[in-house]
């Protein structure tokens, strides 16, 4: 059983891991603001998701687990209405989805 | 383990201060800051600061952040791009970074008990913290009443921000050319057109309110305490002002209601030194404030955590709501 | 031998940030960038002090009911850096209110200029 | 019941303190100022019985919230803090006496509370710095003490206070940050904060590396604060562009507190336990000492503006503050002591007759005191005799000072002797730009002869003479400066070896 649930923990982690990685990538790599950000949302929901679960079946039946599951019933609300500003601030501020604007308007990174 | 992650986070901070200085554009730059706050709460908690990550997670990564937001919305982000080079600022830097590194190979390994910082005055604080004051917390205890007139002389430092802050921004803004008017007073209505982030706000602030309080009153037990609950109650309701606007939030907590809550807290605090004093012990002796000594302290600790959370809240407040007055834009 | 060097590394990271917080705030002629300078100089100062503090295989100062014989990391560097950490954000929000005001005043935030308009005037 | 002399240190400091926030509330707004007054005047009461005290032989120290010295926060008073003491709430006193015509019309009316409540808390800082005994704690009341100058520096009408109090600001916070990575090395290698406890252990570790850098860090931040030449470059403009009340006060005090902080903490942390500190001392601080007092001088000889002129020879003159301390002997510490004090009083009464000045003319160059002393006898001669006192003219607090200096320095042999040169040619550069000022008032027609000036309100006179009449006083009998200063010279080198 324990071999089990660390095994599937394990895997949730891993699997999650590479979700953030994915996001990571194309927050990196994609060519204007909404579609970085439609690649940046797989880091909030499916990474976050899986590995907030994997370390709940870590922490097992205790106080952290709640306090997990609390984390993620937040990240789940927060993470979307931010997602849902930005994208209306961008739209107000004048950028068109489509137009592969993307130095002048983020330097940096 | 531990210490791999650690190693990691580590090197991103180095590599997240270094982006900060390199990048021109002072909104990325403050975005990073914020980045940088957090990484740096999470070394504090692998160090076994749990008080301090909470603290520099409220304080550096959430207020600092949106009071540089609030002051770049002023200013315009745009460092002007030229040539930076000081080779005397280099030499004294690089100066100093040798000077700090050739300090370091004799210093006591790290994490060493045996080293004489974790020797002589912190073993008294951690045996007496139980027998004297009887709380969990013992960095609490320490703030509060081994070291409290530090605490208190921090109150008012940030009393003493606030009322810098009013001075300087809190009277009308001098005389504007009209060019800078072009915006018409938008700014007062917020986020109200956006259903979205009004109705998860409307669940989220009485959250983080609650959340706050439980820091405040928790502080003995847990991590958390006046300053970290302070600023976790300033930022509910600087997320109230983004929402609807600041305004509405002047209705709920107008300004007198704010400049009172920063002294009554700093008063606060200093009236509890005051009658302990005027009780017979020394200022700040909580143990007089009751016939048990015990039961006196955490009186005496309670009061002060309340009047540091009110002081540290209404400061905060104050000085957003004075950036917030002085622009035609909002930030968010 | 190695070990002993990595963990040197949390004062080599102090250094560090401290070196390049300190170029920030002498070598940028933007204001609101040797602010942020200014909170990383800071910042590299909390890290040495809460690094000082750690003891190994330690944890937080918090009596757990029920637990003897744990071992405790320091709780003084801890409540000093919370002292700091207050003292900061308040140094920082008082010059941010000068830069806004500066901004009002001469219409820049940028060093050079402002002493070139002052030198004008 | 409640025993009120022992509690003396920790009531000097929180009686400014939390008055403060009550004047910030203070509804009609001319209160402020008569609150911030009485408060003042109360803690300079408080300092006077604090001396008293000191002379008595009375101990002072104090355990804040009763947990023993090195676990809980300590307060101490000696005879070096006392002085510093006076000068700090007299100073205080005597502005806030002086300014209230004056800062009423160079702050506007709706920010005088906040203003005032700023004020104490820059007196609370200074005070809370004097009394503690506690590395730490004095890094909290230091940002205070900083924090409410910067606000008191921006708090006037004129806009090129701004850059200047940001980059004091950015100074300032340097300067602290570099002492409490001081004493965060010092804490590593020792484990205590209480300076006396520090003294005691540093011993053992006192030849390793992180201690040398520690006394680096920690006397670069102070003298950063301090305006050690040549870290000065915030203090000129800082000075230039306050409302004038206010430079008469952080002129005063402000730099004094720090260098007092220096000398303290180098003397009984640094001295007794530091192999060849005391040489290092005098061979780091010396030059820069003798480079102060002649360069700051030279400056302030071609300035052409009143207030820039004064603040550089203020550079200069914590020059000989900083010479006297670097002899290390007891006759130069005593020298450099006695200088606070003295420098104090002229400066204070310099500032003070600027202020005089400033109510009736708007702008400080040079040209435009041209023949004021037709007009304002009264402040003009207030000028020439807290000009007096600063050359050094024999009857004035400024001889003293010097005289002790002189003797402290003839005692060091050869280069004594170079050391006085040096003073003799720096007195006389200041004979030189005072003279200059004293020239243009005095000698040259006023710019516009049509208007009459009027003389400065009575009340602001009044206080202007009586520091001019101090420096003639302490001039005569010095009694008290010296007596106060010896003690604390006999402290401080009582931990040398």
């Amino acid at each position: 059983m324990g071999v089990l649930l660390d095994a599937i923990s394990w895997l949730l982690l891993s699997l999650g891991g590479v979700f953030v990685f994915i996001g990571g990538l194309g927050a990196l790599r994609m060519p204007n603001l909404y579609t970085r950000m439609h690649a940046a949302s797989l880091t909030d929901t499916m990474g976050a998701v899986l590995i907030i679960v994997g370390i709940m079946l870590q922490a097992g039946a205790s106080l952290a687990a709640i306090k997990l599951f609390a984390i993620l019933l937040f990240l789940l609300l927060t993470s979307p209405t931010a997602s849902n500003a930005l994208a209306s601030a961008a739209l107000l501020a004048g950028m068109r989805p489509g137009e592969a604007r993307t130095e002048d308007e983020e330097p940096g990174k | 383990m531990t210490f791999l992650f650690s190693a990691f986070v580590l090197t991103l901070l180095v590599v997240t201060a270094l982006a900060i200085v390199r990048t021109g554009n002072l909104f990325v730059a403050i975005m990073l800051t914020g980045i940088f706050s957090l990484l740096m709460a999470v070394i504090f908690f692998l160090l076994d600061a749990p008080d301090v990550a909470l603290t520099e997670a409220t304080i550096g990564a959430g207020i600092s952040t949106v009071l540089f937001l609030g002051a770049l919305a002023l200013t315009g982000e745009h460092e002007r791009t030229g040539s930076t080079n000081r080779p005397l600022a280099l030499v004294v830097v690089i100066a100093t970074a040798l000077i700090v590194i050739y300090a370091t190979f004799d210093k006591p390994r790290f994490g060493d008990p045996q080293a004489p910082v974790q020797q002589h005055v912190a073993p008294w604080y951690l045996e007496h913290t139980p027998e004297s004051i009887d709380i969990p917390n013992s960095v609490t205890a320490v703030l509060g009443s081994f070291r409290g007139y530090d605490t208190l002389g921090e109150v008012f430092v940030v009393f003493t921000a606030g009322i810098g802050v009013l001075i300087l921004l809190g009277s009308a803004p001098a005389m504007r050319s009209g060019k800078d008017r072009t915006r018409p007073v938008r700014s007062s209505e917020g986020l109200r057109h956006y259903l979205i982030p009004r109705v998860v706000g409307r669940f989220l602030i009485p959250v983080i309110l609650l959340f706050g309080l439980y820091v405040q009153f928790h502080g003995d037990y847990g991590p958390g305490g006046g300053f970290q609950a302070g600023a976790l109650i300033a930022a509910a309701f600087i997320l109230y002002a983004l929402l609807e606007g600041k305004e509405q939030a002047l209705a709920v907590l107008p300004r007198q209601v704010l400049t009172a809550l920063m002294v009554g807290g700093a008063l606060l605090y200093g009236g509890v030194g005051v009658a302990s004093m005027l009780l017979g012990g020394n200022f700040l002796d909580y143990s007089v404030l009751t016939s048990n000594p015990i039961t006196g302290q955490h009186i005496g600790l309670l009061l002060i955590e309340v009047g540091v959370g009110a002081t540290v809240m209404g400061v905060l407040l104050s000085v957003f709501h004075a950036f917030a007055a002085r622009g035609g834009h909002e930030k968010c | 031998m190695l070990m002993e060097l990595l963990r040197l590394y949390h004062y080599w990271v102090f250094a560090m940030l401290l070196m390049i917080g300190f170029y920030a705030v002498v070598a940028k002629p933007n204001l609101i960038k040797k602010l942020i300078g200014l909170s990383l100089f800071q910042a590299a100062v909390f890290l040495l002090y809460i690094t000082m503090g750690k003891v190994d295989g330690g944890t937080a100062p918090i009596f757990q009911p029920g637990l003897v014989n744990q071992v405790f990391s320091n709780p003084l560097p801890q409540v000093l850096i919370l002292t700091a950490i207050v003292v900061g954000i308040s140094t920082m929000a008082l010059g941010l209110g000068i830069v806004v005001r500066i901004k009002e005043e001469y219409g820049s935030t940028e060093e050079d200029v402002i002493q070139e308009i002052n030198r004008r005037w | 019941m409640v025993n009120w002399s022992q509690h003396l240190p920790v009531l000097q400091v929180i009686i400014p303190m939390l008055c403060a926030p009550l004047v910030a509330l203070l509804q009609p707004r001319s209160f402020a100022w008569f609150a911030a007054t009485a408060t003042s005047l109360f803690a300079f009461v408080i300092a006077i019985m604090i001396t008293t005290g000191v002379f008595a032989g009375q101990d002072y120290s104090y355990n804040m919230g009763s947990w023993p010295a090195p676990y809980g926060i300590e307060l101490g008073v000696d005879a070096f803090s006392a002085i510093l003491l006076l000068i700090v709430t007299g100073a205080s006193a005597l502005a806030l006496l002086a300014g209230r015509s004056s800062l009423d019309t160079d702050i506007e009316t709706d920010r005088q509370p906040f203003f005032y409540a700023a004020w104490l808390l820059a007196l609370a800082g200074m005070s809370g710095i004097l009394v503690s005994a506690d590395a730490f704690n004095i890094f909290v009341f230091m940002e205070i003490s900083a924090l409410a100058s910067y606000v008191l520096v921006a708090s006037g009408g004129d806009r090129r206070a701004l850059p200047a109090v940001f980059k004091y600001l950015i100074m300032g916070t340097i300067g602290a940050t570099f002492y409490l990575i001081g004493i965060g090395l010092i804490y590593l290698m020792t484990g205590t904060l209480n300076l006396a406890d520090m003294e005691l252990r540093i011993h053992e570790v006192a030849d390793q590396k992180p201690i040398l850098v520690a006394a680096g860090f920690i006397t670069i931040g102070l003298a950063l604060k301090a305006a050690v030449f040549p870290l000065h470059m915030w203090l000129p403009n800082t000075y230039t562009y306050a409302p004038t009340i206010v430079t008469v006060f952080l002129a005063a005090c402000s730099t004094k507190v720090s260098l007092y902080l220096l000398l303290r903490f180098d003397f009984f942390v640094f001295q007794p336990n530091l192999v060849n500190h005391d040489i290092q001392f005098s061979y780091y601080l010396m030059p820069l000492a003798v480079l102060a007092i002649l360069i700051a001088s030279a400056v302030a000889l071609f300035e052409q503006n009143l207030k820039r002129m004064l603040a550089y020879s203020s550079v200069a003159q914590i020059g000989y503050i900083m010479l006297g301390a670097s002899l290390v002997s007891l006759t130069g510490l005593t020298a450099g002591i006695v200088h606070m004090f003295n420098h104090a009083l002229a400066k204070g009464t310099l500032f003070l007759a600027v202020a005089c000045l400033a109510t009736r003319i708007p702008e400080f160059r040079l040209s435009d005191v041209s023949g004021a002393a037709r007009d304002m006898p009264w402040t003009m001669g207030a000028f020439v005799v807290g000009g007096l006192s600063l050359i050094g003219i024999p009857g004035t607090a400024g001889f003293i000072s010097k005289w002790y200096l002189i003797s402290a320095a003839l005692g060091e042999g050869i280069i004594g002797i170079a050391l006085v040169a040096v003073i003799v040619v720096s007195s006389l550069m200041a004979l030189a730009y005072i003279w200059r000022v004293i020239e243009i008032a005095y000698f040259r027609t006023p710019k516009n002869s049509a208007v009459t000036l009027r003389e400065a309100p009575p009340v602001l006179l009044a206080a202007t003479w009586t520091a001019a009449l101090a420096n003639i006083y302490f001039g005569l009998v010095p009694s008290l400066p010296v007596s106060l200063s010896s003690s604390a010279a006999e402290t401080l080198m009582r931990h040398v070896p």
